[in-house]
């Protein structure tokens, strides 16, 4: 029941909000929209009994699919990230204006259905079809309220995406056929006793899919155009949320269904994701926009979460769940101050800016806080994850483990001289005059660095909530 | 049966009250008229209540397939007389024979769908065929329509000849016009049935705009008066997919193995080209004429995979790919400018509009929860179910991903660049109808039994 | 060698040398000509096997109507003069080689294939009272659509041929 | 639970409650406030770990686990403290020396704004609360944590002054070079987790005998990596002598007392598993005698007072590597505390010099500052003579604890070791020399505001400086007492595994350590006399030539680096960046699109409007289906 | 007996009529004449089927001898005549029109619409 509230919701109010012309209100409407849904998936916390967390009703009988909703413990760390990032964004972003602001709110408040119905589907062509859902909304987001490269970015980003699924789609199809009890259902496609031959071949229809929407090298050069020319509050669900549906498809439909090829190759991918850790990482550092030195900080973070799933033990996997979360938190958390950065002083370029700490105190220090839980220190929630990670990935071979070390060294590197070039050194006739944030903006951050610090220093409520997942994961994939 | 009579009856009806009245504006009401009491006799037919009852010696074959056909062609003609109704009268001076040719066609139309014996099949075609040549030129003063017409009634002869030179081989090879096909014991196809075969899928393919026997199309619908070419794009181009399926269905149904390859590489050709080709064009009624081309490469795969699922599929295709190109058309006709530049910033004047062209062109696309995906979706299914080349299939995929460059192409005009594009009168009734037709297709898209399949298995 | 055969042979030769002539001679008068002569040699056949009735439709038909109208419009235009001028040769060429081509296909394809008899002389099908009562009994439906049919020619040819709009 | 140990978690939470206030409330809370709560809440926590301490030394000792930190899968590593008496040792340094040194910056930093005070208070106490956990984690995770703590503090602390580029420079090249080593200290925390499954020390140390040697040498080796970044040994030393851009009396307490010794607690900590991998073990004593000696030399022709205390700083901390890696655990850890003293009290005195002189660092510039300021002066001399280890003053025993083990190990080690000790002693003494004796070289506007610091900073300065005399009579060798070792003793459970492990079969026999300690301090007091006539007349001004000029400028150390490793790690980001990122891969992709634009420009010339050549057209492809139709399938 | 005549005959003729059909469209350019080559590819059709009919009549003949099998064949033919017919009579219509705007009847002039 809650499982399809958390898709109504926002998919009404999401219809509404077209019809919503005045700027402020629809503002507002959408907060609220979306505190609702945070409720619900706050409440689907505290009640996970089957009548609260399982929907279904028949779909396309003859198609053998069903609308079929479920909620398991990381579908629940799932949406209630997004449930939590939605809010926070519409806050964050409250200050700038959108010109058209009814349809921008629409069309975000569509995405976070087509999220929600790819965290909560069942049923894989339900799956199928929340997730392209998810991505026309985004398409439309970005080019219409982009900057000024949009329109060849933009679509670029999503033929790339939409030939990923394509492929994907003949790879369900098959899967449909050679399923003895013609359904997509979950349950039943996890049944399935594919030979090897059927297994390599679908693997390979399926991954790219998955592996472009992460992105892992050398599929990400979408990703840093888009970050860069979308509107921050997109890019903040492309890169806080979106990017999660790679890796949770990854989990929820790849490895249990493809064990056997998914071990086969494991090899290769995880060879990709690391070599591509370190590719993204040396690029950040020579980043002078901070959306790209972001956005590449992001393709090197999911990578290792793409190698440490593929090393498939325990321990690593149950970090790429918490990570999943925590990334999406932090990197939300940077968005907010590059919004905030961008907003006030007009300028992304780290080149342009600097001092900013004497004009914004609390801006700089809460950056340093979020920007160091990029860096996985300590006591922040990142380093649980990454240290599970990796300790994952050492089980699994340690060279691997040791050169993807390496990017943590290099992250060090490009973060603080973030850091520096923005918020340090003297100010400049850019920053000369810049303001402190206010209230809101303040709440919002310290929302964040709450999680930060909770998820940090107590992950275990994290950790137990996933752990059934992840138990079921490993035991298919061992 | 009712509508065939019917049809033909109505046409004579506007040509005499082309006759009796003077003013050319009643003319589209006395056709819309004639629609709705086509789709009354429909609504009889679908019930098996026939007016004028006799046997046609096995001539004609009322099935669900080929009745449900003809509702989704009333339906969509209907929408496009009240859609574009008004435009027919722009195009010259004798309005009431346009309407009149048009219910011809529509007779064509619901003779090709339910026929069952090559003589029927022929005269049917035909029937469809030489109004079109006439409708074609009716611009008469456009050197471009005038081009158009000869091109294509010449082309059209000629795949005529090819069309008769395949009966008669198959009538050579068995000794009658039936569709039926005894089974073949030999294993290898005896060499007139392969030829006539061939011949056979050779001209439907030039029906349908199948690469290589597409080159009519671009010119054609180019040269046309728009109208006509909507028209043409979409009932009769899906009435020659049902003809098509039915013919392979029935007659060559019992040895898909022995020319599955042969149609694998029409529909191959016909998605490369018609995909890649649409590309670079200027003009998006020229673009639609390539679009409709690909469009036809995807429900290709019914005729390569006759079976329930590509026979359900078609219809769902043919019966979104209609709603979808009616509604692009209605909308360009009120362009004042055909290129995709003229569609700059349509978002800002007519947002309504915009937004329902959007529809069409994601359903066009194959985005979901939009009836042509799941078109697509039926297609792969059918075509994979009866076993096919993945490397077809992954063609077929990376044509989807080009085609959505050139459907995206005018969603960026309309909605991302700057320009004050406009659409010439725009009624409230006009954009009730397109909302009613987007709905149409949403519906489909995410209801499809309840809308339409349900009843192929009722009927 | 009876006289059956040899009258098919000069009939067939008669047709297949006019048809070349059809397509070979630069006037187009010429080639209205030579097409009623291919189509009298076609009569021809059909006399051969005992066709009477399409005999004499193809007669009245084809070489009376219709050639006479083509001849007509050619006359119309006074495109009687070879004034074609000349394609481009390649295209001829390629053309040529073509249609050699779906010679050949055929006939590689056709040469194994097991030959059965063809009637020639007597059978009664081909007689207008057997045709007449098979057309008005099994065959009525397509009768009445090719009235259909003819209607929309007819329509057609007054939307197109009407002059002064 | 009456037993005192189970309130340990006190001791890091006041420093952090400290933080939280003096950071939260820095725009409200004014100076003297702020300078309350930072001190205060560090001098409870000194008295709590005196209590801890006393119970420790009456034999309690015990594992605290406060919850479970994360638990995957058959992971589980529970946030525990290991109360015991290395750990309360070093609380006890920590908290007092850190006292000491926040009430030193009260004075110090008075000029400061409110806010930035505050901030500076604020990151003090953050990082006497990482330090702490450091020091009491029971597992290497936790220690780990404060590991990566204490090294954020001294990114923050360095880069106080944060509109000084240089600073920020020195701030980040520390964090680096600290990460660095801690990605070798994680990788062994992951290696050990492979092994024993687990990083409580415990359960480790008892495992560590069955594990073969080749893995526990990987280990260590890796563990010395960490050191080796934090502790400042080669090839990871370069950031300490930068990190002197921050204040002084953070120099004092995380660059010399506290955050630097974190390596050799580390390694103490860890002793047994060491003493098990005999290679890693000569390992850490090479590596901290060459740094010993590299520093040392590099000191010798240094001008900035705080450089030279810098790189006094990283070869005493060779000398308890060397003490590490010859089995002296206890004389290392002896030498941590002394050194402690007497480098916290240098430093501090070098404050307040500074301090007095304005901001003045350069000791060309100093001299005669003698009557100028008798405190500091007093003091200062105290702690020249405590490093130079004259005896009975407190480097002398610690040292020479350090030096016998390294004898019995291999007479080599003990000679390069006194040469070592020989040199601080020129250097330290040059360094006292040139500035305190002689005569005023600096301006005379310096001249006239010359003052001695106040009580605040004195006060500091004089009980370091009793410590600094004091502090050697813990450990008075059994050359001159039987079991006046206190310290040894006191230490004693912490080392015992290693002790047994390995016998000590023939300790130094007395003549013959006397004999070397004789040869070492005679060595130091030559060096002494000789720097003290050379400096206090003519200090040397010019430019250093030949070997000194290649001395000042640190053996060229910094240059190699960025040329080896910094230059080409920028120059392949750029080419990752340009060439295979732009060119390479969204090339590849985008050439796809235009690969298909082009296509579509050719194919669309099939349509070239002949009517003619279309038929040709479907005459062809009618031919070609023919073909593959009969012949082909 | 007399009067037989294996199919192959006709089939080859047929076939060698449409052929020449075919390259009389391929390599004229007058719409006329491109036409004429169409009608007389249908010819050759036409004369193909009369051909199989009266071949089915006889196969069925030994059998029954009271079969009417092939007639349909022939009425085809009758059809296609009458399609024919009405086709000659739309297209020349259409060739007239082309020829009152452009005084041409010449397809290589067809060439306003392309690529």
């Amino acid at each position: 029941m809650l499982a399809l509230l958390l898709i109504l919701i926002p998919l009404i109010t999401g219809v509404v909000a077209f019809f919503i012309k005045n700027e402020k209100s629809v503002k507002t409407w959408a907060l609220v929209a979306s505190l609702a849904t945070l409720v619900v998936s706050i409440w689907s916390l505290i009640h996970q009994d089957n009548y609260h967390s399982v929907y279904s009703k028949e779909w396309l009988p003859d198609l053998g699919s069903s609308f079929s909703l479920g909620l398991d413990g990381m579908g629940r760390m799932l949406t209630l990230l997004t449930a939590i990032a939605f809010p926070v964004i519409f806050v964050a972003t409250n200050k700038s204006t959108y010109k058209d602001s009814n349809q921008f709110y629409g069309l975000m408040l569509l995405s976070l259905t087509g999220l929600m119905g790819v965290f909560l589907a069942t049923d894989l062509l339900l799956f199928y079809f929340f997730w392209e859902l998810a991505l026309v909304p985004a398409y439309f987001l970005c080019s219409k309220w982009g900057g000024e490269r949009r329109i060849p970015v933009t679509f670029k980003f999503f033929v790339y995406t939409f030939l990923g699924s394509l492929i994907m789609l003949i790879g369900i199809l098959y899967l449909y056929f050679i399923n003895p009890d013609k359904s997509f259902s979950l349950s039943s496609i996890y049944k399935i006793q594919l030979t090897d031959r059927a297994q390599d071949i679908l693997f390979w229809m399926f991954f790219p899919a998955f592996a472009i929407k992460m992105p892992i090298f050398p599929f990400h050069t979408w990703q840093p155009d888009t970050y860069e020319q979308s509107p921050t509050a997109t890019t903040m669900v492309l890169s806080g949320i979106m990017v999660k549906m790679g890796l949770f498809a990854v989990i929820r439909w790849l490895l249990p269904v493809f064990p056997k090829t998914a071990h086969q190759y494991d090899n290769i991918i995880i060879g990709f994701s690391v070599v591509g850790m370190i590719y993204a990482s040396c690029i950040a550092m020579v980043q002078d926009d901070l959306k790209r030195l972001v956005a590449y900080s992001s393709i090197a973070h999911i990578g290792l979460m793409c190698a440490t799933l593929f090393a498939g033990n325990s321990t690593g996997t149950q970090g790429v769940m918490i990570q999943m979360f925590n990334h999406g938190i932090n990197i939300i958390g940077l968005w907010v101050v590059v919004e905030l950065i961008e907003r006030q002083f007009g300028t992304r370029k780290m080149s342009e800016l600097g001092g900013i700490a004497q004009k914004a105190p609390v801006l700089a220090m809460l950056l340093v806080i979020v920007a160091l839980a990029n860096v996985a220190l300590p006591l922040t929630n990142a380093f649980v994850g990454e240290f599970l990670m990796f300790s994952g990935l050492y089980h699994f071979n340690v060279w691997y483990a040791v050169i993807a070390g390496i990017s943590i060294i290099l992250a060090a590197i490009y973060t603080l001289n973030m850091i520096q070039k923005v918020f340090y050194g003297n100010t400049n006739r850019v920053t000369e005059n810049g303001v402190d944030i206010n209230w809101n903006e303040k709440l919002i951050l310290s929302v964040v660095v709450i999680l930060i610090f909770s998820m940090g220093i107590y992950p275990k409520p994290m950790i137990e909530l996933t752990q059934a997942s992840v138990d079921s994961l490993v035991g298919v994939f061992k | 049966m009712n509508v065939i009579v019917l049809s033909a009856i109505w046409g004579v009806v506007m040509m005499f009250s082309g006759l009796f009245i003077a003013s050319k504006s009643k003319a589209k009401f006395i056709a819309i008229a004639g629609v709705v009491a086509l789709l009354i006799a429909n609504y009889f037919d679908l019930h098996h209540k026939v007016f004028i009852n006799s046997d046609f010696n096995g001539l004609l074959r009322y099935d669900s397939f080929g009745l449900i056909f003809i509702t989704i062609a009333l339906v969509s003609t209907l929408l496009y007389l009240l859609l574009t109704g008004r435009d027919i009268e722009k195009v010259g001076n004798h309005v009431y024979e346009y309407f009149a040719l048009l219910f011809f066609v529509l007779c064509g139309v619901g003779i090709v769908s339910v026929y069952n014996n090559f003589l029927i099949l022929f005269l049917g075609i035909e029937i469809i065929s030489i109004p079109l040549y006439i409708l074609t030129g009716a611009d008469k003063r456009n050197l471009k329509s005038n081009e158009a017409s000869l091109k294509y009634f010449l082309m059209g002869a000629f795949s005529t000849g090819i069309l008769l030179m395949g009966i008669a081989f198959i009538y050579g090879a068995k000794g009658t016009f039936g569709l039926e096909m005894p089974p073949i014991a030999t294993p290898k196809l005896p060499v007139m049935i392969s030829i006539g075969l061939i011949f056979l899928a050779i001209a439907m393919s030039f029906k349908v705009s199948a690469a290589p026997f597409h080159f009519w199309t671009p010119d054609v619908y180019d040269g046309a008066p728009t109208v006509f070419t909507s028209f043409m794009a979409t009932v009769v181009k899906a009435a020659g997919f049902i003809a098509f399926v039915r013919l392979f269905e029935v007659s060559f149904g019992v040895m898909t193995d022995h020319w599955q390859f042969t149609i694998a590489i029409i529909i191959g050709a016909t998605l490369i080209i018609g995909n890649v080709t649409a590309v670079f064009q200027q003009s998006v009624k020229r673009m639609l004429a390539y679009s409709s081309i690909s469009q036809a490469g995807f429900m290709l795969f019914a005729v390569y995979s006759v079976n329930s699922l590509a026979k359900e599929g078609i219809l769902l295709y043919s019966a979104a790919y209609c709603l979808a190109t009616i509604g692009i058309f209605a909308v360009l006709i009120k362009m004042r400018d055909y290129t995709f530049d003229g569609f700059n910033g349509l978002a800002k004047q007519q947002p309504l509009v915009a937004f329902l062209t959007a529809i069409f062109l994601l359903s066009l696309a194959g985005i979901p929860l939009t009836a042509g995906f799941l078109g697509k979706y039926y297609m792969l299914a059918a075509a994979i179910k009866s076993g096919t080349y993945i490397p077809l299939l992954i063609i077929a995929m990376l044509c989807v991903a080009v085609s959505v460059y050139y459907y995206f192409r005018i969603i960026q005009a309309m909605y991302f660049k700057e320009g004050s594009a406009d659409a010439v009168d725009v009624t409230s009734s006009y954009k009730g109808l397109l909302v009613f037709t987007a709905t149409l297709i949403i519906l489909l898209g995410i209801f499809p039994n309840s809308f339409l399949l349900d009843w192929f298995h009722v009927l | 060698m009876n006289v059956t055969e040899i009258l098919f042979w000069i009939l067939s030769a008669l047709a297949i040398a006019s048809a070349l002539l059809v397509v070979l001679s630069k006037n187009p008068v010429h080639s209205v000509l030579w097409l009623i002569v291919v189509f009298f040699a076609i009569s021809g056949h059909y006399i051969l096997l005992n066709a009477q009735f399409l005999f004499i439709v193809n007669l009245i038909v084809y070489a009376g109507a219709i050639m006479v109208l083509f001849l007509f419009v050619i006359m119309l235009m006074n495109l009687n003069t070879d004034t074609e001028p000349q394609k481009n040769k390649w295209l001829k060429v390629a053309g040529v080689v073509a249609g050699g081509c779906l010679m050949l296909v055929f006939v590689a394809a056709l040469k194994s294939s097991d030959t059965q008899q063809v009637q020639m002389g007597e059978g009664n099908i081909g007689l207008i009272q057997n045709l007449g009562k098979a057309l008005f009994n099994e065959y009525v439906l397509p009768f009445e659509i090719s009235s259909v049919l003819f209607l929309s020619a007819m329509v057609g040819a007054v939307v197109i041929g009407k002059k002064g709009d | 639970m009456n037993n005192v140990l189970n309130y340990i978690w006190l001791v890091p939470l006041l420093p952090l409650v400290g933080f939280l206030i003096n950071g939260l409330g820095r725009n409200f809370l004014s100076k003297t406030l702020v300078s309350i709560i930072g001190c205060g809440v560090l001098l409870i926590s000194f008295a709590v770990s005196v209590y801890i301490f006393m119970s420790v030394k009456s034999g309690n000792h015990e594992v605290v686990k406060l919850f479970d930190f994360i638990s995957a899968g058959t992971l589980s590593i529970p946030f525990e403290f290991q109360v015991d008496a290395l750990s309360s040792l070093f609380l006890l340094i920590i908290t007092g020396v850190g006292f000491l040194i926040h009430l030193y910056s009260t004075a110090y930093m008075h000029e400061e704004s409110n806010a930035h005070f505050a901030r500076y208070f604020a990151y003090l106490n953050l990082f006497i609360f990482s330090m702490l956990l450091l020091v009491l984690g029971g597992n290497y995770v936790i220690m780990f944590i404060g590991w990566e703590g204490v090294g954020l503090c001294s990114y923050l602390l360095i880069g106080y002054w944060f509109k000084n580029t240089d600073y920020n420079n020195a701030a980040r090249k520390a964090f680096i070079m600290n990460r660095i080593g801690d990605l070798g200290f994680l990788l062994a925390v992951f290696w050990m987790i492979q092994q024993f499954g687990s990083t409580s020390f415990g359960e480790v140390f008892s495992k560590a005998n069955g594990i073969s040697v080749a893995v526990l040498t990987g280990i260590t080796l890796l563990l010395f990596v960490g050191a080796t970044g934090k502790s400042a040994q080669i090839p990871l030393y370069t950031w300490l002598p930068d990190a002197m851009a921050g204040p002084t009396p953070v120099s004092a307490l995380i660059h010399a007392a506290t955050m630097v010794t974190a390596g050799i607690y580390m390694i103490a900590r860890s002793n047994v598993l060491y003493t098990l991998a005999p290679v890693s073990q000569s390992v850490v004593a090479i590596v901290g005698l060459a740094t010993a000696i590299l520093a040392a030399t590099i000191a010798i022709k240094q001008n900035d007072i705080k450089k030279v205390l810098a790189y006094s700083t990283v070869s005493q901390l060779g000398y308890m590597f060397l003490g590490l890696g010859v089995g002296a655990y206890t004389g290392a850890v002896f030498h941590v505390m002394t050194h402690a003293f007497f480098k916290a009290l240098l430093f501090l005195g070098a404050g307040s010099v500074i301090h007095a002189m304005h901001h003045e660092q350069d000791i060309r510039n100093m001299g005669g500052l003698k009557k100028k300021l008798p405190v500091t002066h007093l003091t200062f001399l105290l702690g020249c003579i405590a490093i130079a280890g004259i005896p009975p003053f407190s480097g002398f025993f610690s040292k020479d604890e350090i030096l016998a083990a390294a004898y019995e190990a291999s007479p080599v080690y003990w000679i390069i070791g006194v040469a070592g000790a020989m040199m601080t002693a020129f250097y330290m003494f040059r360094l006292y020399a040139s500035t305190f004796l002689g005569t005023f070289r600096g301006t005379e506007k310096q001249e006239h505001h010359l003052h001695e610091s106040p009580a605040a900073m004195t006060i500091p300065l004089i009980v370091l400086a009793v410590l600094a005399v004091m502090g050697g009579l813990v450990g008075i060798p059994k050359v001159f007492a039987e079991n006046a070792h206190s310290l040894e003793h006191f230490l004693s459970p912490i080392f015992a595994q290693s002790e047994e492990l390995v016998k000590k079969e023939h300790a130094l026999d007395h003549t013959k350590e006397i004999g070397l300690m004789a040869a070492s301090v005679i060595l130091a007091l030559i060096a002494i006399v000789y720097a003290v006539n050379r400096f206090s007349k003519k200090p040397e001004l010019q430019e250093a030539e030949g070997l000194g000029k290649v001395l000042a400028n640190k053996w060229y150390v910094d240059e190699l680096y960025d040329a080896i490793i910094g230059k080409p790690l920028k120059a392949i980001s750029t080419f990752f960046n340009n060439v295979i990122e732009k060119s390479g891969i969204d090339g590849f992709v985008n050439g796809i699109g235009v690969g298909v634009q082009y296509a579509s420009r050719q194919l669309r010339l099939l349509q070239s409007g002949q009517v003619g050549s279309y038929i040709l057209l479907m005459v062809l492809g009618t031919i070609i289906l023919m073909i593959v139709q009969l012949f082909v399938s | 007996m007399e009067g037989l005549m294996p199919i192959n005959y006709y089939i080859f003729l047929a076939l060698a009529l449409f052929c020449i059909g075919v390259v009389g469209v391929l390599t004229r350019r007058n719409a006329i004449i491109i036409f004429m080559c169409i009608e007389l590819m249908l010819n050759a059709v036409n004369l193909l089927l009369v051909a199989f009919s009266k071949m089915h009549h006889l196969n069925v003949l030994q059998t029954n001898p009271a079969t009417n099998v092939g007639t349909d064949a022939q009425l085809f033919v009758f059809f296609i005549m009458v399609v024919s017919a009405a086709e000659v009579s739309v297209g020349l219509a259409i060739i007239v029109m082309m020829y009152r705007n452009t005084h041409s009847i010449d397809i290589n002039f067809l060439n306003r619409l392309k690529h």
